[in-house]
């Protein structure tokens, strides 16, 4: 009869062992506020598809300071996960080759937040000129 | 190749003699008597260039010969030594006690395997799954040995050599919370390998190989943590390996409705 | 007891045991081949080879030159059949590592590229960067688990052989996870289980490295041939002994004494080259490098250090960071983590330290011992290639070529013997499982297996340092005896089943003090000075030189129950070398010249 | 060879990407723009989002189209990391944690295709 009696270590907790877990677990939890956001969103439409008094209803709603306490929550949060979204690029996309070496991973994670900066101020010029 | 070291060298150079005692609480486990892991302190005098492993060694030699741990090269390159230090994966053997003087250095098996004895592991499990993604050439256009060598260009050669370096330490298995969540996760390292034969240009075996990487043991464990690639000693990028492998796995289940033949089942 | 009944067995998951087992199952996939190693394969100390293996590569390379500089790089000590047999079969070999997945370094268009190495007239070393044991070591690893016949006993610990109608049949292991006895049978045994420089102190070998193999065959009769030839390495770290690779000097390094001279000049290895030149200076062969080491220190002219002791620098700085960094990336982090020196701007302190055993189990040309069906085959094996002396990169052609060589014969015999008598094994294997359990559960002893090791380790680098003398040497002998009567006296602190390395290192021990008897037994009985043996006494210094006469023969050392090994000696087959005097430098491109012209 | 069972992965995690990235790069800006300027009448012109402006919005292809996959895709890619980080706390993958997440997101991305099916073109 073998003697071995293999001793397996509870998971419990173990996000907390390590700040490198802590962050992921932070980076992972600005989804609640993207779900949050999205529903919001889709109140909005509801509302929309309603009529003209139930949209203005919802956009009533937007303005009360909880809304807008709320709304500056998601916009840190969502940045936030805009930020790791990008950092993570060398770790989740296939290395691009440029004449023959590997680019730097801080040239990758830069090029997403610039493309992100842009893209921000590209929705925001479209939406001016909508509204224009 | 290699990519730039990150690790801290000292300035002060050169190992000085005078003797230090440092504290190291090591996590005890004796199947046949103890129910539970268990801390032990031992006090042990040590030089400026002494490893975490040479202290552990100490122990052995001086205090209790019943202190169970692998190590084997003393140089980082045979991937025996590993443990928890300090809570972070690091190879014993390349870690220095002066780095962590005059705090105490807490010692502890791998984590997410099950302990067998003080610092060793089950590695059963990770063995398996190394052989389980066919580590080995599976020729794309077969050669006999009076041909001579396969040509491999430098930029043939740079798709995967990074991915060869890996030592086997597990180290990345430890780091990975997904592993410890889900023991038959394939893992970082073994899907390293997969990865460094697949990217060879010698090699055709991609898609017989898709089906582990597709599989519900494969790369969709994965949730990007990305410690495992952080904690790596030989730079391998194994969660860069898993998470490529996503995008591969994808294209795999939906062009399969495409192509005839299909992927894998 | 657990019984497992296979066709081959093979001790040690190194190179050689590696491709050994993988030469089995591709000539004859139906049988049944046990791999049975202590540590799991890819831990094996083949993984730490860095510089690279040796291999006839370029157009204006040849086999005759590989032949002669090995034959000469042995002291002529060499088996001059089995030689040429090595060198023609090295780059086939190297090839089919090739077409298996080793990622060797490639020039610019593709090819596999050689670099230089000591003791080589032309460059012919194939290389993956400084991590050739590690590429290799792993290459044949991966490539053996598409092998369903080879099974793996990993973690397996080998503790005697069986031996029934005078042949070889098996061996029993403890599965080290459990503490528990497993008897595997075999028509042949392979034994691969690699060097012994753990009976020294300053070493460049892993904690595995315990001569396991060697005292398992010794203590069945099997010769242990040329023991007494310890290769010492010329540049490894001090206090911990790792080593930097040759190839650091294979690509460009300098050695310079503490005047910043490059002092190999002075001792026949000249004149100053600024690059790399085969057989000059740094370039030369290990042991006239660790010689010459030793005689500066003598001198005053090493670098004294209040911890490391006497050094001399590995000066890499000329040859830049980018470079080193492609080249020698490992040595560039080892000198980083251990040392705190970045290599391209300061110089790295080392010495020499204990590197390779070129005695072993003495077989013949096809790897098999004096006992039938008992191969021999690695770094353990004395099957002739490396002589007085082993030349650089020579060992790890040499596990894959003999490792094939045993296959191929394991597989002949295999398919010839009929099955042994189970029954015989089993009683065997079950007196040797109370013999080795006695040692773990005997109470009362008061001695430590560390005092022991170390006391043992301290003697051995005095008795058989890089010079020797008779004095020195027989007081290891003594110490020796000494240490033998009391790890009798032993006493475990873990008496426990599961995992218990307290009683492993114990039977390692015991293995360790008897190959350390042979090598200190047939050191002292070699009266004249060859490759590695180096002795500085004798009447009026009658030792210092080569003694063709008495000692152009290799030395056996058999085992004596409690008693000193005795020490006999056999011939040495020459075929087209005849001994010449050993030079390098410009002395031995004169020779070469020389040698040139009378033969034609 | 054991025989493995392919995972269904792939969709969610293609929609997770999908939700991810979107959120990235336009996520900030939509709630500044939605949530902080508009109601607090900052930068942008009074009436940008309007009655007529939205429903034209809506209505137009493209805008129906920004509209569908913003609400979904945020919602696939909420649901997929949820759903991972139950699991991740102890809570495992049953089926109630599926119906939660992905349940939840499958009926957003229902009721915002119906709504807007039903604003016409
Ligand atoms: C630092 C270093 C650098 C080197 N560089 C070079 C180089 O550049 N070129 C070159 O040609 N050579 C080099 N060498 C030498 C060469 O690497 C070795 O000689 C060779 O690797 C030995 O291989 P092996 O297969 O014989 O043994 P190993 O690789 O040592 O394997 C021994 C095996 O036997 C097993 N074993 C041992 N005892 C037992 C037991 N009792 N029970 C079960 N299993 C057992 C072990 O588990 C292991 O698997 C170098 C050596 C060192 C140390
Ligand atoms: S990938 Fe890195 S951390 Fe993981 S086993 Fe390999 S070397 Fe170790
Ligand atoms: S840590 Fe684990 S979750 Fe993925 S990126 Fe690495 S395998
Ligand atoms: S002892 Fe080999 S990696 Fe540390």
């Amino acid at each position: 009869m073998s003697k071995r009696r293999p001793y397996v270590r509870p998971m419990g907790g173990w996000w907390k062992k390590n700040p490198f877990y802590v962050e992921y677990m932070v980076h992972e939890s600005t989804a609640l506020f993207v779900a949050a956001y999205a529903i919001t969103l889709l109140v909005g439409l509801v509302r929309l598809g309603q009529g003209e008094a139930a949209w203005n209803g919802w956009l009533e709603a937007m303005k009360s300071p909880l809304s807008i306490v709320a709304h500056l929550a998601f916009l840190v949060a969502i940045a936030y996960h805009a930020f790791t979204w990008f950092k993570l690029f060398p770790l989740t996309m296939p290395p691009i080759i440029v004449n023959g070496k590997k680019l730097e991973p801080e040239v990758v994670v830069g090029s997403g937040w610039t493309a992100a900066v842009l893209a921000a101020l590209a929705l925001l010029g479209i939406v001016w000129r909508i509204a224009a | 190749m290699a990519p730039p070291v990150k690790r801290q060298t000292r300035k002060g150079k050169h190992p000085m003699s005078e003797q230090k005692i440092i504290e190291i609480e090591v996590l005890r486990y004796k199947p046949e008597s103890d129910q539970a892991p268990h801390s032990e302190v031992y006090k042990v005098p040590f030089t400026d260039d002494m490893s975490v492993l040479q202290g552990v060694q100490y122990i052995k030699d001086n205090f209790d010969g019943s202190l169970t741990f692998r190590w084997s090269c003393r140089m980082a390159i045979c991937g025996s030594c590993g443990m928890m230090i300090n809570g972070i994966p690091k190879l014993s053997c390349e870690s220095f006690l002066r780095d962590y003087y005059p705090n105490r250095i807490t010692i502890e098996a791998l984590a997410n395997f099950p302990i067998e004895k003080d610092l060793v592991v089950d590695l059963s499990g990770f063995i398996e799954k190394l052989e389980a993604i066919q580590p080995y050439i599976i020729p794309k256009e077969p050669r006999t040995l009076e041909q001579g060598e396969y040509i491999q260009t430098p930029e043939q050669f740079s798709q995967y050599i990074q991915f060869t370096s890996c030592i086997n330490c597990t180290l990345c298995y430890a780091a990975c919370p997904q592993v410890g969540l889900n023991p038959d996760f394939i893992g970082p390292a073994a899907m390293a390998l997969l990865h460094r034969y697949n990217m060879d240009s010698r090699d055709g075996g991609q898609a017989q190989r898709m089906e582990l990487v597709a599989s519900e043991e494969g790369v969709y464990n994965c949730s990007a943590v990305g410690y495992c690639s952080e904690v790596c000693p030989k730079h391998v990028d194994p969660g860069n390996a898993v998470n490529v492998n996503k995008i591969n796995a994808a294209k795999d289940y939906f062009l399969r409705f495409l192509s005839p033949k299909g992927g894998a089942q | 007891m657990e019984i497992y009944k296979a066709d081959v067995v093979i001790v040690g998951g190194g190179g050689a045991g590696l491709r050994a087992a993988i030469a089995v199952a591709e000539s004859d996939p139906s049988l049944k081949i046990a791999l049975v190693s202590k540590v799991y394969p890819m831990r094996s100390h083949t993984v730490a080879a860095e510089g690279g293996a040796a291999g006839v590569k370029r157009p204006d390379d040849s086999f005759d030159y590989h032949f002669h500089d090995t034959v000469g790089g042995g002291d002529w000590l060499c088996e001059q059949d089995v030689v040429e047999y090595f060198v023609k079969q090295a780059p086939v070999e190297l090839t089919q590592l090739e077409h298996w997945g080793c990622p060797w370094s490639r020039t610019a268009d593709g090819h596999v590229n050689v670099r230089p190495f000591g003791g080589m007239k032309i460059q012919r070393t194939w290389f993956a960067a400084d991590k050739s044991g590690f590429h290799i070591l792993h290459t044949l690893f991966q490539t053996s688990i598409k092998y369903p016949s080879i099974k793996r006993f990993d973690e397996y610990f080998v503790v005697d052989l069986l031996e029934d109608e005078g042949r070889c049949q098996g061996v029993v292991a403890i599965e080290m996870a459990t503490g528990e006895f497993t008897m595997i049978e075999g028509k042949s045994v392979i034994l691969a289980t690699g060097g012994a420089g753990r009976v020294f102190r300053e070493s460049t070998l892993g904690g595995i490295v315990t001569g396991d193999g060697m005292a398992l065959a010794f203590r069945h009769g099997v010769a242990l041939r040329d023991m007494e030839f310890v290769q010492y390495h010329p540049t490894c770290m001090p206090i911990t002994g790792l080593l930097f690779t040759e190839a650091c000097r294979g690509e460009g390094g300098y050695l310079v004494n503490k005047d910043g001279y490059r002092y190999l000049q002075d001792y026949g290895l000249g004149p100053l080259q600024d690059k790399p030149k085969n057989k000059y200076m740094e370039l030369g062969p290990r042991d006239r490098l660790s010689q010459a080491f030793w005689y500066e220190q003598q001198k005053g002219r090493t670098i004294e250090h209040p911890v490391m002791g006497s050094v001399v620098h590995l000066d890499l700085r000329h040859l830049g960071e980018a470079y080193l960094r492609e080249r020698l990336p490992l040595i560039y982090e080892m000198a980083e983590t251990f040392m705190g020196i970045d290599p391209a701007k300061e110089p790295i302190p080392v010495r020499a330290g204990v590197h390779y055993t070129m005695g072993g189990v003495r077989v013949a040309g096809n790897c098999e011992s004096s006992l039938p069906g008992l191969f021999a085959i690695g770094e353990c094996a004395s099957v002739g290639i490396h002589g007085a002396n082993r030349l650089g990169s020579n060992s790890l052609t040499e596990l894959l070529v003999f490792g094939k060589v045993a296959g191929d014969e394991a597989v002949k015999k295999a398919q010839s013997l009929p099955p042994g008598n189970s029954a015989t094994l089993l009683k065997q294997a079950q007196a040797a499982e109370q013999r080795v359990l006695a040692l773990k559960t005997k109470t009362g002893g008061t001695e430590r297996v560390a005092t022991i090791r170390k006391e043992m380790v301290k003697s051995m680098e005095d008795g058989c340092g890089i010079f020797r003398v008779a004095e020195t040497m027989q007081a290891n002998c003594d110490k020796l005896a000494e240490l033998r009567e009391r790890f009798k006296n032993i006493n475990l602190d873990d008496k426990t089943s599961v995992w218990n390395t307290d009683w492993l290192s114990a039977i390692e021990l015991d293995y360790q003090l008897d190959v350390a008897q042979a090598m200190a037994h047939s050191a002292i009985n070699r009266t004249e000075s060859r490759g590695a043996h180096q002795r500085l006494d004798g009447p009026d210094g009658a030792y210092k030189v080569r003694d063709d006469v008495n000692f152009l023969k290799h030395s056996d050392a058999f085992y004596v129950p409690g008693s000193a090994p005795r020490i006999t000696y056999g011939d040495v087959k020459i075929t087209k070398s005849p001994p010449e005097v050993r030079v390098y430098g410009a002395a031995g491109e004169k020779a070469d010249q020389e040698r040139k012209a009378s033969h034609v | 060879m054991k025989t493995r069972k392919r995972s269904n992965a792939p969709i969610f995690w293609g929609l997770f990407g999908a939700g991810g990235m979107l959120a990235a790069l336009f996520g900030p800006m939509l709630v500044f723009i939605t949530g902080v300027a508009i109601p607090l009448g900052l930068l942008l012109p009074a009436g940008t989002m309007s009655y007529p402006k939205m429903l034209a919005f809506a209505q137009n292809f493209i805008g129906k189209g920004f509209i569908f996959v913003i609400i979904s895709l945020f919602l696939w890619h909420a649901a997929h990391r949820i759903f991972h980080s139950l699991h991740e706390i102890g809570i495992h993958a049953g089926f109630g944690a599926k119906l939660l997440t992905y349940g939840i997101a499958l009926i957003g991305t229902v009721v915002s295709a119906v709504v807007l099916l039903r604003v016409g073109f």
